[in-house]
């Protein structure tokens, strides 16, 4: 056991103009996760505490938060990750606050939903599955782990400028689709993408990459779209 | 208060619900209502593959599929389901791989397959590759591509509404009340045709693999509403849950070659009595008792409450070579670290996250854990809900996935299959629900539909006692888990059910600290925990009726299992806070029951 | 009412995002300070030809000025060698696997180069 | 592998543009160091200091004889370098100046300022340059 000095980010849009800080003092185990800790919070001393959860083991993508100064997943971070037993948790950047950490992530799937997210083939299909290489499945592999949890987007300082840029999450998405052997919707995609709030907004600031949960290597799957853009080649 | 009005309402974004959402659309106007962003459900959080008999790798058949499920079932399962299910299996997978999804491919570009618990060549008796996977991420990809093809074709959704009553008036079924989480604010979706599919209850206990989001909903709103659950006593305990946390550790690593291992590094599931053919692929309640047991005389590792999941290249490629384990092929089986690392690249990441363990050198300390329901709302093979003995169906109301009992799996559910479950009856209840729609009209509103759920939060806001919810949960998971967990005895049983009275009685005197409107999670959380403690209660009843032994229901003072008396299923009804027990038959076709040897 | 969603320069400066984020920010700062800079020095070598303006002058002055000019050499060398990193990373998507060494390498690079300009502009500038 | 491509997108300024960063990033480390090893060869090696050298290496202009330690000056003087003169300042200032664009249109929200800026910014690109070039055309 050891004290941990838990400060959360608390904003009541019924009450608060502006948001405020509390802070506890818990008890807690090094492998505790910080959504435990919350837990403990909002079970024992203030049900007022709100934030999304769900799966409690970094798959569903509900919990992304601002934890002392990073996006993580609040299932993922275990105390002793953090190396100090002072944790800090505020919501995600560059999404309107709805209250304490649960952030507006409309705008997030909308830019999502603008890349066609969606397996695009209307030749007709074989009675059986469509074949596929081994190779040519270990591709876009990287990019299918995506939980849409948006610690990527809300991390990326050319998002917080100018949140019409389209975001990490979404081109890798785009990603998954446009380098599957299978898929026919490529170069409306890459048309898509090759717009001034598409992939050109990505100035290589690798924090989309080191926030991401799922180690999905985010900036190179930017950079190889980038690379189809401009060569037409999709290997 | 809101009103939209759509001719079917699917309440549920998991593999069940969107399938239903993608059906149903096709032909009717369809709402998709979930309390969570569609691809937050816990579909996702599935691992090891979805059962079909494609025969990619080895001979294989869909009749062996139906008779390894009506055996896993433990023979209470309903034999026409099944085999309708085991049948549909692989279109429904090719229409999967249609879809996009990708699975990991074999040599010859077709589909991966890997051996699962309880799926047999039903010849030989030797596990068979019958789960079809991608990497351990299989349900992820499965809600991953639902969704995706649910955006392709224009599919309503009401993301972050939670559906708390359903609407329902002499003349039938009329629709649904959903709170609107952001807001705070009633809707009420008016509609010919509802389909229940919100998923499981494992929170009921404490150590779990499921979500915080299982809290059994569906199955709570529609007890309610005098529907009655169906075989609540048969919940499934998965052998292996990482060791306190209950994070599910995917049977796929099993069927990879990994070995249980006891204190004393003996592999018991060779011992007579547990499954000295298959070992650690014989089904899950098998499996589970054997850890039970094998904790209960003391030989946990270092005298503490878990055993060894072993994976690591030694230890698999030793005991392969023991069993004569060979590839399709006929070669010697073997496997290489690389090779586990590209198979299971998630579980992996979970020991590495929470345990700080590589289970590519090192084993993995697991326990059994809650991880899913066999019973839910009694439906046929259409997903239609049928209300009593007698299979009289409910005109207007469906239920899919994992909180429907359909029941195809009976007693015990085989890895894989559930998966295959929410694909195959989403279909078909989403059609069926159009195409009743199609007929139907819409059934008048009540006055004031709402009044039951007002109702009901009106009494959680004001409740003004001094107890706190999450002291009320602890104690209902602790009670669950000792007591109606793997092993269960009369005694604790009762016990059991006693403190889920007296729990039910203590949150009549809560107190709430947060009184808003938008994002009252802690109003939210109190209502679904009243929704746990009326499953909590259900089942404990249904499970100290049942004097046997079957599949995953497993007593000590009644360890055999007795088809003369209770080949048959339970169903349970919440009358004025009260538990009534009936019981149904069990429909056979073909397969006579056995004895059940792995 | 929900927050504002825009992110301030000064909140989004409290972001821990590492080496590759305070590499990006500098990049901007010198690219806009070389901008003004160049921009300037042209303006004011063009009003001094044509008019022998003093204020071309004041400006030349202040860029002969070595203080300035530390800083500029630094502006001008970070730009550089992290410019090249990013058009290397950019244009080679497959080296972007090396992006952690590609940050220390970058240090690597312009730490010595900088210690011989400041060797060499120091000595002249204080007459050694 | 199977390998696989899409047909060519039309003109795009961001993507013509981006590309161009990259590009004149890259031309102006040729330049830079055409200028530089020139610099060494013709006799800066022993005649001038950090500041004359850079000068040369990135602009070699005759305006900037007037500070230079540089005694012969003649293979400086040839229309080769004037090109190389003119080649610099093209790259340097419309990267700079398109960073300029880049930075400022982070932070424009509504798509009725951009156009304005945009103009306004190609304003002062299209005199800079004009400046630039006259300066070493004059000299
Ligand atoms: C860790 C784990 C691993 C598994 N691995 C496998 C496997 O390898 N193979 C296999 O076959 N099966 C596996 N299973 C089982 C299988 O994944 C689940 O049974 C199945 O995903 C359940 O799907 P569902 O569609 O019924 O529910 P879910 O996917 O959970 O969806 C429930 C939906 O209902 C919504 N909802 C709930 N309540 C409400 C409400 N009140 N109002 C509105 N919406 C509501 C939720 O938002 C959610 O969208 C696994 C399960 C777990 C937990
Ligand atoms: C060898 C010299 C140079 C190299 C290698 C170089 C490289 C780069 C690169 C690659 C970029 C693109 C960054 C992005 O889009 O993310 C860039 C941006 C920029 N450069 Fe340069 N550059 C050099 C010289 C200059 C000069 C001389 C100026 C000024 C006149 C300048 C001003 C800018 C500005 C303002 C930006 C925009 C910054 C931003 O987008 O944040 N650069 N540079
Ligand atoms: S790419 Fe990674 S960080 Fe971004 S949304 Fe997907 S999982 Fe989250
Ligand atoms: S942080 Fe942003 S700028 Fe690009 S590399 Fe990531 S998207
Ligand atoms: S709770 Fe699911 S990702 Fe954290």
């Amino acid at each position: 056991m050891q004290k941990i000095t838990l400060k959360l980010f608390r904003y009541n849009p019924e009450t608060d103009t502006k948001p405020h800080y509390d802070t506890f003092e818990l008890e807690a185990e090094p492998t505790d996760r910080v959504l435990d800790l919350m837990e403990k919070v909002k079970g024992y001393h203030d049900g007022s505490l709100s934030f999304r959860r769900s799966c409690a083991h970094g798959v569903c993508g509900s919990c992304a938060m601002r934890i002392n100064g990073q996006n993580m997943l609040a299932c993922k971070t275990l105390v002793q990750d953090l190396k100090t037993s002072r944790i800090t948790v505020e919501p995600i950047l560059g999404l309107s606050v709805l209250k304490d950490m649960i952030v507006d992530m409309d705008p997030f799937f909308d830019s999502y939903k603008k890349v066609m997210p969606f397996f695009v083939n209307d030749e007709p299909k074989p009675a059986q599955e469509r074949h596929q290489s081994i190779e040519d499945r270990e591709r876009f592999d990287d990019t299918t782990k995506c939980i849409l949890c948006g610690a990527c987007t809300t991390s990326c300082p050319s998002f917080w400028s100018n949140d019409e840029y389209i975001g990490p999450a979404a081109i890798v998405n785009a990603h998954r689709f446009i380098f599957d052997s299978r898929d026919k919707g490529a170069a409306e995609r890459l048309q898509i993408l090759n717009d001034q709030f598409g992939v050109y907004r990505c100035r290589t600031i690798f924090n989309c990459t080191v926030a991401c949960p799922r180690e999905i290597q985010i900036t190179q799957a930017i950079g190889e779209v980038k690379k189809a853009i401009a060569t037409g080649s999709l290997d | 208060m809101k009103k939209h009005q759509f001719e079917v309402v699917v309440v549920g974004a998991g593999g069940a619900g969107l399938m239903a959402g993608l059906y149903a659309s096709q032909s009717a106007s369809t709402a998709v209502i979930s309390k969570l962003y569609p691809a937050r459900s816990h579909t996702g959080a599935a691992q090891g593959g979805i059962g079909a008999a494609l025969g990619n790798l080895e001979e294989d058949h869909p009749a062996w599929h139906t008779y390894d499920t009506v055996k896993g079932s433990d023979y209470l399962g309903d034999q026409d389901a099944i085999e309708f299910m085991c049948e549909e299996a692989p279109s429904i997978v090719y229409e999967l791989e249609h879809m996009g999804l990708p699975f990991n491919r074999t040599k010859e570009g077709k589909i991966a397959q890997r051996p699962f618990g309880g799926h047999t060549n039903n010849e030989t008796g030797k596990p068979v590759m019958r789960a079809c996977y991608a990497a351990d991420r299989t349900g992820h990809m499965i809600l991953q591509t639902l969704y995706q093809q649910s955006i392709k074709n224009n599919v309503t959704f009401y993301d972050e509404f939670q559906v708390m009553d359903l609407i329902m008036t002499e003349e039938g079924v009329a629709g649904v009340v959903a709170l609107e989480i952001a807001t705070g604010e009633l809707h009420v979706f008016h509609a010919k045709s509802v389909i229940f599919a919100t998923g499981g209850w494992g929170r009921v206990w404490e150590i779990t693999s499921n979500a915080f989001a299982y809290t059994g909903d569906g199955v709570a709103i529609t007890l309610r509403r005098g529907i009655p659950a169906q075989d609540m006593e048969f919940f499934q305990f998965h052998p292996t849950g990482i060791y306190k946390m209950g994070i599910l550790i995917t049977e796929g690593v099993r069927g990879e070659g990994g070995i249980l291992l006891n204190g004393k590094g003996e592999r018991f599931m060779e011992k007579e009595g547990n499954a000295p053919s298959v070992k650690e692929l014989a089904s899950r309640d098998v499996v589970s008792r054997a850890m039970y047991l094998e904790l209960k005389e003391g030989n946990g590792v270092n005298g503490e409450n878990y055993l060894y999941l072993d994976v690591t290249p030694e230890t698999v490629n030793k005991y392969a070579a023991l069993d004569g384990r060979t590839n399709p092929d006929g070669s010697p089986f073997s496997v290489t670290g690389e090779e586990i690392l590209g198979k299971l690249p998630d579980i992996i990441d979970f020991c590495e996250t929470y345990l700080g363990v590589n289970p590519v050198t090192q084993p993995m300390p697991v326990q059994p854990t809650a991880h899913y329901a066999m019973g839910g709302i009694p439906t046929d093979k259409f997903g239609q809900v049928i209300v009593d003995k007698k299979r009289k169906p409910l005109p207007g109301l469906f239920a899919v996935g994992e909180n429907a009992c359909v029941s195809v799996h009976g007693a015990n559910r085989l890895g894989t299959n559930s998966l295959l479950d929410l694909v195959v009856f989403g279909k078909h209840s989403g059609m069926k629900a159009a195409e009743y729609a199609k007929e139907a009209d819409y059934i008048p509103l009540p006055d004031n539909p709402t009044e039951f759920v007002e109702q009901q939060l009106e009494t959680l806001r004001n409740a003004e006692g001094e107890e706190r919810i999450s002291d009320i949960g602890t104690e209902m998971k602790e009670v669950m888990f000792e007591h109606v967990g793997v092993f269960r005895v009369e005694d604790g049983m009762a016990q059991a059910v006693e403190k889920i009275r007296e729990l039910k009685a203590r949150f009549k005197n809560i107190k709430l600290d947060d009184q808003g409107k938008k994002f009252n999670m802690d109003l939210l959380n109190a209502w679904e925990l009243s929704n746990l403690l009326d499953i909590a209660e259900v089942t404990a009843v249904s499970a100290l009726k049942r004097k046997e032994s079957r599949g995953a229901h497993a007593r000590d003072d009644y360890q055999e299992r007795n088809d003369k008396k209770w080949m048959k299923h339970t169903l349970a009804w919440l009358e004025d806070g009260e538990v009534k027990l009936d019981y149904k038959d069990v429909i056979f076709t073909k397969f006579e029951p056995k004895k059940r040897v792995y | 009412m929900a927050l504002n969603r825009k992110v301030g320069f000064f909140k989004g400066l409290k972001y821990k995002g590492g080496g590759p984020m305070w590499a990006w920010i500098l990049h901007r700062l010198s690219g806009l300070a070389m901008v003004f800079f160049v921009g300037s020095h042209i303006i004011a070598g063009f009003l001094t030809q044509q008019f022998g303006s003093d204020v071309g002058i004041a400006i030349n002055i202040v860029y002969e000025n070595w203080i300035f000019q530390l800083v500029l050499f630094f502006l001008v060398i970070f730009h550089a060698v992290n410019g090249l990193r990013v058009t290397l990373l950019d244009l080679w998507p497959a080296l972007l696997e090396y992006q952690r060494e590609s940050i220390w390498l970058e240090w690597l690079v312009i730490i010595p180069l900088y210690v011989l300009i400041l060797f060499t502009v120091l000595k002249s500038a204080l007459g050694l | 592998m199977s390998s696989r491509t899409v047909a060519k997108r039309g003109f795009n300024l961001d993507y013509m543009m981006w590309l161009f960063m990259r590009l004149s990033a890259l031309a102006l480390y040729t330049i830079g160091l055409t200028g530089l090893i020139a610099a060494f060869v013709m006799s800066a090696r022993t005649q001038t200091d950090i500041s004359t050298l850079i000068r040369w290496t990135f602009f070699p202009n005759p305006s900037h004889i007037i500070s230079s330690d540089i005694i012969n000056l003649d293979s400086w003087i040839n229309s080769f370098w004037q090109v190389m003169q003119m080649l610099a300042v093209f790259f340097g200032v419309t990267h700079g100046i398109n960073g300029l664009r880049i930075v400022v249109e982070d932070f424009i929200g509504s798509n009725w300022w951009r156009p304005i800026w945009r103009g306004f910014i190609f304003i002062l690109w299209l005199f800079i340059l004009l400046v630039a070039v006259y300066v070493v055309l004059a000299s």
